[in-house]
Order: C-alpha cells, then sequence, then structure tokens
C-alpha cells in the first residue's frame, strides 16, 4: 500500500514537471499552429538563468524562476516578432524547420558558452521531504507541482475569459479575419510566443532545482512537451496539467509494478490508447480541424 | 419502381439539437425537387447524411432500395451520389481542372488522362474553362460555387444534391446555371436535388419543392402552391416576398 | 619521405609531422565527455613535443593530430575513419563511447589501420574477434566490481545486501552484471537489480521498488544523470543505505558540484586518480601528469582526461617501439606493449583489452573524490558508513 | 514527371553512377549516407507530403527494417538480399497494422502516435536482449565462417544505397502522377472533399503508410548491414525523423524531387560544415536552416521553379509575400 | 454634399503581379447607402479588400474625412471605423458565437458592448438560441448573420458587406435590410456587395456596377434599375456564364 502511494506521488509530482514543460509549449501549438521544437531549449535556457542568477548573486530560485520568466517572455516575444512572423504564412511545416534550426542553434550556443557540464541549482530544502508515513513528498517537486497548477489556473483564466485571450484564440484561428476585427496580430502572435517561452523558462528553472540539466536535455524537453500536450489536447491549457499529470503517473505505476526500463513504451501505448478513443486527445475540443489557414 | 432516393424516418442529434427529426421523404428517378427551409432547418444536415457524412442516429438511407445508411461517403460516391458543399471545399493545391478530374476518377474509375479530358468537357460546361490551370485559392466565390458544380458533375452521378450552388452567382449566370442542370436532367436522367434560398432559381428549376423546418418536412407540392402556401410565407419567405410575388405572380 | 604512408610529412622548416587522427564526440549528447577526450589528446601532443617529438628509427617528429567531430553518433565515427585512411592516416586515437568505439573498430579493421582506444569499456568491442583495436582502460566489467572488491574488503561492519540500479545501455549492463556477480562471490546478497532508461532523470520508480528491501548498500551502474538521480532522489525519497557506489559519476567534477551535500560518502570508481601507480618517460607519475595538465588547463584532470593521454601515450611508444612507419608493424608493437606508465601497465590481451589495470574506488569526503582503494594506493581510509 | 524532369533525374543518376569512380572511399561513404537519407526523406514524402499524414515515428520503419536484417542474418544465418526484402515486407505490414488505428487521427494527433510508435518500438527492440541484443546492440557477423554475406565494402554499400533511392524516387514519381497519388493528394488537401468524390480513403492512407514504410526499412536494411552493429538509440532516433521531415519540407514536400534535393543540400551542407567549422558547425547550420525558411518558404524545388519562371529571383518578395 | 466619408480614386489593386482593379472611383458619403454589383470575378471583393488594407493598392488613393489611408494596416482601418464582413462569413470557428461578436468589438473601449450584443440577438433570434455554440457548428446562413453581426458590433461610420444575402432565407434577409437603413438613417454609411440586384437597389440611394476591375456605370439606384445594361446581365438574358 505505502509502494502505490509513494507511486502515485511520485507519479503526480513528476506530472506536474511535465505539464509546466509542456504548458506553453501546448499554447503556442494550439493557438498559431507552430510545433516549436525549440521549445525544450526555452527551458534550459530558462534552467540557466536560474542557476546563474543563484550562483552569482545567491538569488533564491523561485526568484529566479519569476526573473527567467520574465527574460524569456522577452526573447520570445522577439523572436516571434523578428523571426517567427516573417513566416507564418508558409506552409505549416515551415515554422517547424525554422523551430528546429533555432533549437540548433541555440543548443549549441549553450555548449559553447556554457560547456555541456551537468548543472543543477541547489536549495537545501528542495531535497528534503515531507513524510507522510512510509510516503515522503519531497519539498521541490511539491512546489514544482504548485508553481504547474497555479500557472494552468492562470493561463486558462487568461485565455478563456480575457479580452486579450479571446484575441489570441481569434488570431489562432483565422489571422487576417483577426485583422480585419482590429487585433494586432503580429503583437498577439509575439505575447503568445513569449508567454509560453516565459512559461518554460519557470519550468527550466524548477527542472533545474529538482534535478539536473544540460544542454543536449532540451530535444528531450521538447519531446516531452509533444506527447503532454497532444496527451491533453492541443491548445487546452487544461488538457496539457491533465496530459502531464497522466503521463507521470503511468510512468510511476508501471515503473513500479511493471518494469522500469518499460515506462515510455508504456506512456507511449497510453498516448496511442488515449488517442484511439479520444482522437482529440483528453480534454480536446476538436478545434484545431476548423481552423482557417487562409490569409 | 422503386424510389431513386429514399429516405425513412431519419434523425439527427447535435448535443441536444435535433438537426434532423424523423424525416422521411422519396425521390423518384429524374425528378429535380427543389428543398427550402430556413436557416439552420437541416437542410445541409440532410445532405450530409444523405451522402455519409454524418451517420444518422436512426433511419435508414436508400439508394435504389439498397439500404446505404452510414456507408463511407466514398462508397456512396461510387454508388452515383455526388454533393457540392455549402461551404465550398475545393482542393487547394490543385488547379481547377484537377479539382474536377479529381470528380472523374474516384467515382467513375477513369485514368487521370481520361478524367481530365472529362474535366475539359465540363469545365467548358460550367463557364470554368478560362481558369482551367488557375488555383482555386486565386478564384472569387462565384467561381468557387462552379468549382463545386463541376466536381460533383464530373462524378456523373446519378443522384446530384447541390447545396447552394447558384448563391453569389449573377442574375444571368444564375439562369445558365438553371438550364445547364434542367438540360443534364433531361439528356441523363440525373435526379437532382437543389437547395437554394434564391426563389427565382427554384421556381425556374424545381418540379418539385419540398420545405423543411425544424428538421421536418413542412410541406412538399408543386412549386407554385409551396411559394404562395402562408405556413412558408410565415417560416421563411417573409412578408416582402409575398408582397412582390402579389405584384408580380410569374416571377 | 618516411617509410610508408603513415602521415608523415616534411614541413617547410625541415623537421618531419607524424599526424594522428581522432574522431570525436564535440557536438551532440556526448560533447562533453569528447571535449575531455580532445584535451588528453592535446595534452599528450604537448608533451610529446616539449620533449624534442617522437624519434621513429632514425627520424625525429612532431606530434600532430588532427580532430573531426563524429556528432556523438557511430554511424559517422565510422564514416571518418574511412575518411582518415583516405587522407593516409592509419594511426588512430579511439572516440568518446562504447558505441562509436565499437562502429570505428570495425572500420579500422578493414582498412588495415590501428587505433588505440580510449574510452570504449564495453567488453562487446573485444569478442568480435578485431586486431586492430586496444584499449587502454579497463573494460566495463571492472567498473561496479571495483566497488565491490573494496567494500568486501574494506567496510566494517561488511554490508550484507545490495541494491542495483543500472542504466539498459549495453556498458552500463555489462558492469551491472559483472558487480551482480562479483557480489555473490564477496557473499552479499543482491536485493534487486533493476534496469532504468538510458539518461533518464527520474529513477523514483526503480529507488521506490528497491526502497522495500532496505539494501545496505546502493549500486548504480548508470551515468552522470543518473547517477545524480540516485542520490538525489533517494534523499527525497528516504531511501538511506549505508552508502552508494557508482560508476561513471562520483569522480565527475559535476557530480559533487550539483549535490552538494549530498554526495558525502558517495564511492565511485575511476579508470585513473593521482594516487595511480606508476611512472613511464614522458609523463611521469599521475601526480606529475596532474601537474602538467593543470598547468595547461588551470584545473585538476578527470579520468577521462588521462585515459585519453594514455591512449595516446601507448600509441606513440608503439610507433617508437615498432621503429617504422608501417600500420602493420605497430599495430604488432601494441600487441606486444608491456610498460608502466601514469595510468598504470599498459598491456593488452590478445583481444586487445587493457586486462592488468586496475580501476581505483574513490570516496567523496569533505567534497572532493579521495582515493580509497586498491589500498596500497589509497591515501584515505574508507569512511563507513559512508553516510 | 514532364520531359524536363525526367532528363535532369537521368542526368543525376548518370553522375551519381560515375561518382564512385572519382571520390576517395571516406567520400563515397559519406555519400551512402546522402542517398540514404534522401531515401528516408522520399519515403516519408509518400505518407507525410502526398497524403499529408505528417509521420513522427517513420524512423520506426528505419529501425524496424535495420533490426529485422541484423537478426535475419545472425539469428537466422540468411543472406543479406532475402533478409532485406523481407524486412520491407514486415514493416509495410506492420505500417498496415498500427495504421488501422493511428491513421484515423488528424494532422498532429497523428504525428504524436507514429511518434509513440517508433518510441515504443525502440524499447521493445531493448528489452528484448536475447533477439536484439537489447542496449547493447547486435553485431552482423561480416567476417569468418559466420559471415552469410561477402560484406560489400564502401562502394558496395554505394551501390546498395543507390538502388534503394532510385526505388524510392520511381515510387514516388509513379505515385504522383497516378490516381493513386491524386488520391492521396485530395487526402491532404480537404479529406471529407475527397471521400465525397469516391476516395477510399482509408485503404489510400494505409498503402501510402505501408510504401513509405517498405521504402524506409530498405534504407534501415542497408545501414545496418553496412554499419555492422547497431543500438537501439541509434536506429530508432527521433532525430531521423526529424530530419527526413526537415529534409523533405526543405526541399519542397509533396513533390518528387524535393525531398531528395533537400537531402541532398542539408545532409551535403551538414557534411561540409562538420568538416571546416570544427566543434561549432551546428550553430552554423542552425543558422542557415533558419535562413532557409526564412528565404525559401515554398522548399528549395518550388522557390527555384518560381524564380525559373519569371526569370527573376525575388528573395525580399518572398520574404514580403508570408510574412505577417 | 461636402467631402465624402469615404472617396476611392484611380484606384488600382490585385494580387502578386496580377492586376484586378483598374483606375477605379467610388465614394460613399455620411450615413449613405451604397450598392457595389458585378459578375463572378469582377473584382468587388479586391476592392472592399483594398479598402480595407488587405491587400495594398498598387496606386490611387483612398481617402477617410479627406486623409489619404491606402496602404495601412487592416487593423489601423478598423481603428478609423471601417468594418469590413469578409466574403465567406470566415468566423472563427472555435469561438462561441457570442465571443465571436465580443472579438468584431475588439477595438473598442466601451461600456456598451454587451447591450450591442442583446440588440445583435433582437436583429437575428436564430444566433440567441446558439450563442454559446462554437461558430464553427453553425449551419451557413446562421454564419451569415453571425458574421453581419460582427460587423455591426464594431460600430463603424462605414460599414462594408461582401456578399450581403449569401446564404440568408428571404425573410431574414428583409429584417437585415430594413435594420440596415436604421442604421444608415443614424449616420452609418454602408457600402453592400449583393447579387440580388433588386434588393440591393431597394436598400441604396446609389449604385457602382464594376466589370472586369473598371467601374462601368454609376448612378442613382432607380436610374440603374431602368438601364439596359444593367437589365441585361441581371434580370434575365445569358451572359457570358455557364452555357
Ligand atoms: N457539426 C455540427 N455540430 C453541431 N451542430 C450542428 C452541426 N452541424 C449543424 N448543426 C446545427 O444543426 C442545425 C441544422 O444545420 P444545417 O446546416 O443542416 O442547416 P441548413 O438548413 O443547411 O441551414 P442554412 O440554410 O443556414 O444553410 C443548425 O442549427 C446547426 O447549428
Ligand atoms: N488571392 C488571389 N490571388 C490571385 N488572384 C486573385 C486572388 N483573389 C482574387 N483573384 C482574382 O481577382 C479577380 C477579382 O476577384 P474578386 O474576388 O475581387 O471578384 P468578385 O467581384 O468579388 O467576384 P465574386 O462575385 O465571385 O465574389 C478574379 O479574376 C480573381 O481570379
Ligand atoms: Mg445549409
Ligand atoms: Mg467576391
Amino acid at each position: 500500500m505505502a509502494e502505490f502511494l509513494q507511486a502515485a506521488v511520485n507519479g503526480l509530482l513528476q506530472g506536474g514537471i511535465l505539464a509546466l514543460v509542456g504548458l506553453g509549449f501546448s499554447l503556442v501549438w494550439g493557438v498559431t499552429n507552430i510545433v516549436n521544437i525549440a521549445h525544450g531549449a526555452f527551458v534550459v535556457a530558462g534552467a540557466y538563468v536560474g542557476w546563474e542568477l543563484h550562483d552569482s548573486l545567491g538569488l533564491n530560485p523561485l526568484l529566479g524562476m519569476l526573473v527567467a520568466a520574465a527574460v524569456l517572455f522577452v526573447v520570445g516575444y522577439g523572436l516571434q516578432r523578428g523571426l517567427v512572423n516573417l513566416v507564418v504564412n508558409a506552409p505549416v511545416w515551415m515554422t517547424l524547420l525554422l523551430t528546429f534550426g533555432l533549437q540548433l542553434l541555440a543548443v549549441n550556443v549553450f555548449v559553447k558558452v556554457a560547456t555541456s557540464d551537468y548543472r543543477s541549482i541547489p536549495t537545501g530544502w528542495a531535497a528534503r521531504s515531507l513524510a507522510l508515513g512510509d510516503v515522503r513528498v519531497p519539498y521541490g517537486r511539491l512546489v514544482a507541482l504548485g508553481v504547474a497548477v497555479v500557472c494552468t489556473a492562470g493561463l486558462v483564466v487568461f485565455v478563456e475569459r480575457t479580452r486579450t485571450g479571446r484575441a489570441i484564440r481569434a488570431a489562432g484561428m483565422d489571422r487576417s479575419t483577426a485583422r480585419l476585427m482590429g487585433i494586432d496580430v503580429r503583437h498577439v502572435y509575439a505575447v503568445t510566443f513569449g508567454l509560453s517561452a516565459a512559461l518554460a523558462g519557470a519550468a527550466g528553472v524548477l527542472v533545474g532545482m529538482v534535478g539536473t540539466f544540460s544542454p543536449p536535455d532540451a530535444a528531450r524537453y521538447t519531446l516531452f512537451s509533444f506527447v503532454v500536450s497532444v496527451l491533453g489536447g492541443l491548445g487546452n491549457m487544461g488538457g496539457a496539467l491533465a496530459g502531464g499529470l497522466l503521463l507521470g503517473l503511468v510512468q510511476a505505476f508501471v515503473g513500479q509494478y511493471l518494469a522500469t526500463t518499460l515506462v515510455n513504451a508504456a506512456a507511449f501505448a497510453v498516448l496511442i490508447a488515449v488517442l484511439a478513443v479520444r482522437p482529440s486527445g483528453l480534454l480536446g475540443r476538436p478545434f484545431y480541424e476548423t481552423r482557417v489557414e487562409a490569409r | 419502381m422503386t424510389a431513386r432516393l429514399t429516405v425513412s424516418d431519419v434523425t439527427c442529434r447535435f448535443g441536444g439539437l435535433r438537426a434532423l427529426d424523423g424525416l422521411s421523404l422519396t425521390v423518384e428517378p429524374g425528378t429535380i425537387l427543389g428543398v427550402i427551409g430556413p436557416n439552420g432547418a437541416g437542410k445541409s444536415t440532410f445532405v450530409n447524411v444523405v451522402t455519409g457524412q454524418i451517420a444518422p442516429a436512426s433511419g435508414r438511407v436508400a439508394v435504389d432500395g439498397r439500404d446505404l445508411t452510414g456507408a463511407h461517403p466514398s462508397r456512396l460516391a461510387r454508388a452515383g451520389v455526388a454533393r457540392t458543399f455549402q461551404v465550398v471545399k475545393p482542393f487547394r493545391d490543385l488547379t481547377v481542372r484537377q479539382n474536377v478530374a479529381c470528380g472523374a476518377m474516384f467515382a467513375t474509375g477513369a485514368s487521370v488522362a481520361r478524367g481530365l479530358e472529362e474535366a475539359d468537357g465540363v469545365l467548358g460546361r460550367v463557364g470554368l474553362a478560362a481558369v482551367a490551370e488557375a488555383r482555386p485559392a486565386t478564384l472569387p466565390i462565384g467561381h468557387l460555387k462552379r468549382l463545386e458544380l463541376g466536381r460533383a458533375l464530373a462524378m456523373r452521378p446519378r443522384i446530384l444534391l447541390l447545396d447552394e450552388v447558384m448563391a453569389g452567382l449573377r442574375p444571368d449566370d444564375v439562369a445558365a446555371t438553371v438550364a445547364l442542370i434542367r438540360r443534364l436532367r433531361d439528356e441523363d436522367g440525373t435526379t437532382v436535388l437543389v437547395i437554394e434560398h434564391n426563389m427565382a432559381a427554384i421556381v425556374a428549376l424545381s418540379d418539385e419543392v419540398l420545405v423543411l423546418r425544424e428538421g421536418a418536412v413542412l410541406t412538399r407540392g408543386a412549386p407554385g402552391d409551396v411559394l404562395d402556401d402562408d405556413r412558408v410565407v410565415e417560416a421563411y419567405l417573409g412578408q416582402r416576398f409575398a408582397r412582390r410575388r402579389r405584384e408580380n405572380p410569374d416571377g | 619521405g618516411g617509410g610508408g604512408s603513415a602521415g608523415a610529412k616534411s614541413k617547410d622548416g625541415g623537421g618531419k609531422t607524424l599526424t594522428l587522427a581522432a574522431a570525436l564526440s564535440l557536438t551532440g549528447t556526448q560533447a562533453r565527455e569528447g571535449v575531455l577526450t580532445r584535451e588528453g589528446y592535446e595534452i599528450c601532443q604537448q608533451v610529446v613535443n616539449g620533449k624534442g617529438g617522437l624519434k621513429v628509427g632514425d627520424t625525429t617528429y612532431t606530434l600532430a593530430i588532427t580532430y573531426q567531430d563524429d556528432t556523438s553518433t557511430p554511424d559517422t565515427a565510422a564514416n571518418l575513419v574511412d575518411q582518415f585512411n583516405d587522407k593516409g592516416r592509419k594511426f588512430l586515437l579511439g572516440p568518446y563511447g562504447s558505441a562509436s568505439t565499437s562502429a570505428a573498430a570495425a572500420v579500422v579493421e578493414r582498412n588495415g589501420q590501428v587505433m588505440v582506444d580510449s574510452a570504449g569499456a564495453d567488453d562487446t568491442i573485444f569478442t568480435k574477434g578485431y586486431r586492430r583495436t586496444f584499449a587502454v582502460l579497463s573494460p566495463a566489467s571492472v567498473y561496479l566490481s571495483s566497488i565491490v572488491k573494496a567494500l568486501a574488503e574494506l567496510a566494517d561492519p561488511k554490508p550484507k545486501t545490495v541494491a542495483i540500479v543500472s542504466a539498459d545501455d549495453g556498458f552500463s549492463k555489462t558492469a551491472a552484471a559483472a558487480g551482480r556477480d562479483e557480489a555473490g562471490r564477496q557473499g552479499m546478497t543482491v536485493a534487486d537489480l533493476q534496469y532504468v532508461p538510458n539518461g533518464t532523470t527520474d529513477v523514483s520508480a526503480a529507488l521506490t521498488r528497491i526502497r522495500g528491501g532496505k539494501p545496505d548498500v546502493v549500486l548504480g551502474s548508470v551515468h552522470l544523470a543518473e547517477g545524480i538521480a540516485i542520490v538525489k532522489q533517494s534523499g527525497e525519497l528516504g531511501l538511506r543505505p549505508s552508502a552508494f557506489g557508482e560508476t561513471v559519476a562520483p569522480p565527475t567534477p559535476d557530480f559533487v558540484t550539483t549535490l552538494g551535500a549530498a554526495a558525502e560518502g558517495v564511492l565511485g570508481s575511476s579508470q585513473w586518480t593521482t594516487e595511480t601507480e606508476g611512472s613511464d618517460a614522458w609523463f611521469g607519475t599521475a601526480k606529475d601528469y596532474a601537474a602538467a595538465f593543470r598547468a595547461r588547463y588551470g584545473r585538476d584532470p578527470e579520468y577521462h582526461n588521462a585515459e585519453a593521454s594514455a591512449a595516446c601515450l601507448a600509441l606513440v611508444e608503439a610507433i617508437g617501439k615498432a621503429g617504422v612507419l608501417d600500420a602493420d608493424k605497430v599495430r604488432d608493437a601494441l600487441a606486444a606493449l608491456d610498460q608502466a606508465s601514469f595510468f598504470g601497465p599498459l598491456r593488452f590481451d590478445p583481444t586487445g583489452k587493457n586486462a592488468t589495470k586496475p580501476m581505483a574506488v574513490v570516496q567523496i569526503q569533505s567534497g572532493k573524490a579521495v582515493t580509497v582503494w586498491p589500498k596500497s594506493a589509497g591515501t584515505a581510509a574508507l569512511r563507513w558508513p559512508a553516510r | 514527371m514532364t520531359r524536363a524532369g525526367a532528363v535532369v533525374a537521368a542526368a543525376a543518376f548518370a553522375v551519381l553512377c560515375l561518382l564512385p569512380a572519382g571520390l576517395a572511399p571516406g567520400d563515397v561513404r559519406t555519400m551512402t549516407s546522402v542517398l540514404l537519407f534522401a531515401t528516408l526523406a522520399s519515403a516519408w514524402n509518400i505518407i507525410g507530403g502526398f497524403a499529408g499524414y505528417a509521420s513522427f515515428g517513420n524512423v520506426a520503419f528505419f529501425g524496424l527494417g535495420g533490426y529485422s536484417v541484423a537478426v535475419l542474418m545472425t539469428k537466422a544465418s540468411w543472406p543479406f538480399l532475402p533478409s532485406v526484402a523481407v524486412a520491407a515486407v514486415l514493416s509495410a505490414a506492420f505500417a498496415a497494422l498500427v495504421g488501422l488505428p493511428v491513421l484515423r487521427l488528424r494532422g498532429h494527433y497523428f504525428a504524436i502516435a507514429t511518434l509513440g510508435v517508433a518510441e515504443g518500438l525502440r524499447e521493445v527492440v531493448v528489452n528484448l536482449p536475447r533477439l536484439t541484443g537489447g542496449g547493447a546492440g547486435i553485431t552482423i557477423p561480416t567476417l569468418g565462417a559466420r559471415a552469410t554475406t561477402h560484406y560489400p565494402g564502401t562502394t558496395g554499400f554505394y551501390w546498395y544505397a543507390l538502388a534503394v533511392l532510385v526505388a524510392a524516387v520511381a515510387v514516388s514519381a509513379a505515385v504522383s502522377g497516378s490516381r493513386f497519388g491524386y488520391g492521396l493528394r485530395a487526402i491532404q488537401l480537404d479529406e471529407a472533399a475527397a471521400a465525397s468524390v469516391g476516395v477510399r480513403t482509408t485503404a489510400a492512407k494505409l498503402a501510402a503508410f505501408a510504401l513509405s514504410a517498405a521504402l524506409t526499412a530498405l534504407a534501415g536494411g542497408v545501414f545496418a548491414f553496412q554499419q555492422v552493429t547497431i543500438y537501439p538509440e541509434r536506429l530508432f532516433s527521433v532525430e531521423i525523423t526529424v530530419l527526413m521531415v526537415v529534409m523533405a519540407v526543405l526541399g519542397g514536400a509533396a513533390t518528387v524531387s524535393g525531398p531528395v534535393v533537400g537531402a541532398f543540400t542539408l545532409r551535403l551542407l551538414d557534411e561540409y560544415l562538420r568538416r571546416h567549422f570544427l566543434g561549432t558547425h551546428l550553430i552554423v547550420f542552425g543558422a542557415i536552416i533558419v535562413a532557409a525558411v526564412v528565404f525559401l518558404p515554398q522548399g528549395v524545388v518550388r522557390c527555384s521553379a518560381d524564380a525559373w519562371r519569371e526569370r527573376r529571383l525575388g528573395l525580399l518578395d518572398t520574404v514580403r509575400a508570408y510574412r505577417l | 454634399m461636402g467631402e465624402a466619408l469615404l472617396a476611392v480614386s484611380a484606384l488600382e489593386a490585385g494580387y502578386g503581379r496580377v492586376p484586378v482593379l483598374d483606375r477605379v472611383d467610388l465614394t460613399v458619403g455620411e450615413g449613405e447607402i451604397v450598392a457595389l454589383v458585378g459578375g463572378n470575378g469582377a473584382g468587388k471583393t479586391t476592392l472592399l479588400r483594398a479598402v480595407s488594407g488587405q491587400i495594398r493598392p498598387g496606386g490611387g488613393t483612398v481617402r477617410w474625412r479627406g486623409r489619404d489611408v491606402a496602404g495601412q494596416r487592416p487593423e489601423a482601418i478598423v481603428g478609423l471605423g471601417i468594418a469590413h464582413v469578409p466574403e465567406g462569413r470566415r468566423l472563427f470557428a472555435g469561438l462561441t458565437v457570442r465571443e465571436n461578436l465580443l472579438v468584431g468589438a475588439h477595438h473598442r473601449r466601451d461600456a456598451d458592448v454587451e447591450t450591442d450584443v442583446a440588440h445583435m440577438l433582437e436583429l437575428f433570434p436564430r444566433l440567441a438560441e446558439r450563442l454559446d455554440r462554437p461558430a464553427g457548428q453553425l449551419s451557413g446562413g446562421e454564419q451569415q448573420m453571425c458574421a453581419v453581426a460582427r460587423g455591426l458590433m464594431g460600430r463603424p461610420a462605414l460599414l462594408m458587406i461582401d456578399e450581403l444575402s449569401l446564404g440568408l432565407a428571404p425573410n431574414v434577409v428583409d429584417t437585415l435590410l430594413e435594420r440596415l437603413a436604421t442604421i444608415a438613417a443614424a449616420g452609418t454609411a454602408v457600402l453592400v456587395v449583393e447579387q440580388d440586384i433588386d434588393a440591393a437597389l431597394d436598400l441604396a440611394a446609389r449604385g457602382y456596377v464594376l466589370e472586369n476591375g473598371r467601374i462601368v456605370l454609376e448612378g442613382p439606384s432607380p436610374a440603374l434599375r431602368t438601364d439596359p445594361r444593367v437589365s441585361q446581365a441581371y434580370l434575365g438574358t445569358a451572359g457570358d456564364g455557364p452555357a
């Protein structure tokens, strides 16, 4: 029983991190239809920002997280405005190619600048855990889950309830008509991309706090993001959280009761099973289907 | 003789909404049936059910007495049922000629060369010969409607369902399209269902008119009778139309 | 012109250059280790040339090394070996990692080149009948078993149960299997052997599974990422064995910097430490090597650096002994090589493995990896229980 | 194919036939890898380009092909050619099997599901050490009595790779001009409309997927034998899938020549940079890809065709046309 | 009448290097309803697009309250008070009907948005029943209602509607025409593209006939209605269309 509970806790906590990593990716993919291969590089970049702030200024990683988010927002906004916006009207997969190039560039610049050493942002408390009987709940991961939940909720409210959020969604569905309605699509797209990068940056700091990071990890974060956002339903922020948690739980339970080497196979098996039953993901609405890709 | 198309007791739901509510009708071979009704009455849904895009919650659809309820759209297409889409669905990156050729190739099993040849003929008939090599993205709405029509005609259907193909055409082009469809029926014996909100076209074209309201048949009859029916005026045509019709009874 | 086509070139100044070639993972997932390997090669080149170059027969050559990036993929490494061969480069230094080494070895064999392997430890490389690849380092099977041996010999009270976490790549599995067998021989119970995906940073499932058995020692046959995760997440999950022992990770500086205090007491196996016994004419002792390295790079060498330097050293020695720049002769000289070095004995068994060199076991004490085994070389006593 | 296209293809083929005579073995080996990637990109293009079902798991068939060859040659002692033929058939069958559920998904959901298939398959290979050698890899015997087929050597593999590429291009060209090809393109452009004109969408998608898988498996088989020892990490690497997509898209998806052009351009560029920008080549490579996307947003083949037609290369005009 | 609200003169526009509009002149006065008719491909949509900034004119001027706004970006032009209800509805399919209406008022900052939504629902009761459904699920005619309502939500000074009655039931067209007349009376200018020339000329005070990118006829509605060139194309005898 303790094992079962521990596995559940592990899964939920790991799921929280996965969700946070995937949240921004899902936002950008769902709204602007850009598969941002460079998302993982944003995560790593965020981790570096947090690490540097802690290393040189001794800044608490939770504050560092806010700074990293702000820095990455600016980076993301600038990238979209200056670069990605140049090709949004090209065939869909071209943006994938663009971000693939960005990811290569970014990761290798990190390697050059920071070497590919493993790093981690040390905190005394993050590695300690709350003991509930035999079940341990590490504080660092608990905080990460909390941040994931708060960010998800915030994003849901922002996207679903605010004027800007509505404009973001409208712009995602039909750019040229959105402009006819007075929406500054360049700006709105850049804000979306900036938000996504900010979330990635925050996730990066948390990843660095509870584990380790190095530049080549970027590809893995992108992969996780892919799975999490599709599992949950593209462009659905609550879905990303659900997807992350489900993924974490599946991995934990399979690792616990089957074989630890099968966790990824099992995760993908679950993914395919979910999609077989719900072709638009756990909480997905088929709005991607009705997107108008004309200009 | 069995009817060309038999729809019996079809119900179709979207969430709580009954888009079709126990709809039954038959269409005899070689008839042109006008279908009118308020916006949201279920006309396009009806087309979707007949052509297999939507499986009805209950009820049957049969072509020439053969039950094809819930069959895949491609099967219905090959069984001779062709349609146009109200919100046009051209193949964006194919030329107009290739678009039409697709109709011939897949519904009648023509080879690529044969399909393109066929397309040339059809393009002439629907007035798109001049833009045969253009891509749909560059075409105005009127041409896209004709492209829908052309692609359906290339399928050499036995049943042709036209969902507002004449909306957005200039009146003289509407007249020409009406003539085209009539000739198709007269020469090939095609059965045609026309959905239009353009009453001039409906009157000029239809042997019979059916009025759909809230997913069920409100009335069915000769065009003149239907348009004078008070219920139809009330639910659909409106007072301005009725007034004009009184002033100008034959057109 | 010197005898043979082995990359000897006359330079304008009159001196001759002997060019060795190396395919290295300078980008990609193994860029870190690739760079360390390169540093090891470079310091070797510097030392050889600093001592006036390499005498082959009657000619003295300046040593040069040409590098290409294998992008951490085995197929590229293999391709590079072919490209080196096109340029007449017959003497190769190994790439980083078992997969790339294995891929390169197959091509080396066909092309009649020779390669000294600095970082491909998996024993399976040496089961394929290759005759032209020689590894200076101890094979994978020694990594974990040395830790077990060290514990059996030094730990008091002797641990009774061990649990092993292994990554699922070939190298780690070989090491894990050997460690398990050794534990059995030493009378310890192996409570559990769990595999985790190679490179994962979440090992909580494996740890939760072994936690129930309350093992005295948790052994990891893993790389750096998993190695760090084992220690970190054990803390989180309340798994507190008397010691952790891990193959590759602990001697790496990143291990201590990322784990901080949690790294204290962790045992690790190392191909080389500054206490390694032996010395040679080029580098002197292990301590001398470390000093030379520090002078150039401003930090202490890691064992990856030393491995690379040793590989270069073995090749240089063999070329000198062969006396001609002929690949076959150099191969024979390598096969016959038997000499002490800063890296320990350099002697190869018929399959090309370095079967005699012992592995050192280190323990993290006060933030430093100190050697605790083999005893003769140990500067420090094993701290036990370790945490 | 147009006449000009046929002439260009024939000329390219002639050049490729002469190439081994003029190149050093190491460069022949590089070209072999270029040819294999061109095959992969062309094969991807059948499902991803023509049918518009962007498979992110085509590497599954590469790995399956490679491992089938390796296992058949080591465990069953089969010679290479029958092994690779069986590998292709097996992969096609596997594609049809997984295609049945997976091809019901649309767009990105399909992409991820296929990615899952590939990752899953890799883990299966890792977890079957008896058959596949697991993470330690499997070695095809090429020396001694256990070798079933004489190891063809650098040039030999070049010919194998060229043959496989020719097969892939021939299949692509045949598909492109055929009714089947029109059906796939119709599916890509509007699946509902395609069905309504009579395209048997499910059958067409399955056929395209299986065809793509078979060609991919051929390349995988050749690669495996060439490598001698293969590892699951490499044979099922997501990176290879990404490269297939990137090459096909950069060259021009849904064209016959695009994937080949894309593969040649990118692989040769990558190789050139790798040789000349030690340790930083990926930074340069990344920057070039970014620039290529910005200036050639329709892919190399379409953009150059446009430039040829208009007798004018308006890079800035294209940027203006595609920016927001 | 002083300076017209919108004065298009010698406007040239097209796609890429394909010219469509050939020196088009057109004016719309404050509170005026103007009809624009013409065959398929004549360039009506192109003209509206050029005015609303969706395509960049190649020459000529677009004066808005006397100031040339040709070539400005669409989002800026909306802000000036020009709303364009595009051809083919172009609703945001994944947004609900209500959200679509709210997006129509995106550039407005006043507090009356909610009351305007209520007005739209009075005008198109059908929409009231569909308010919280994704617009992509609406029937074709319902979508047209939503598109027109979305345009009205911007409270523009000039409302341009492309294919006003496309897909609408006759009685709905009636209501809509009445409504347009009301809002015009309250000061909003309207430029409608419409194939039903009777309806268009009933509503509009003036009209333009566009063919092959050129204005071939213009004048007050009654005059156009009786012009033989109009009745030839619009009231029966076959043209160059389907034969
Ligand atoms: N996919 C769908 N999901 C939910 N509701 C739908 C869907 N398709 C249609 N409906 C609803 O079903 C009803 C009937 O729609 P349908 O398109 O058949 O109307 P119609 O008679 O063709 O109207 P119009 O004349 O406006 O084209 C409408 O109220 C519409 O909102
Ligand atoms: N995106 C485009 N690219 C190239 N040419 C285009 C494009 N859109 C329209 N055209 C061309 O411009 C001309 C005018 O088209 P426009 O859409 O303005 O016609 P319209 O008068 O609105 O016709 P309809 O009544 O059918 O809507 C047509 O010949 C059309 O082919
Ligand atoms: Mg309809
Ligand atoms: Mg128009």
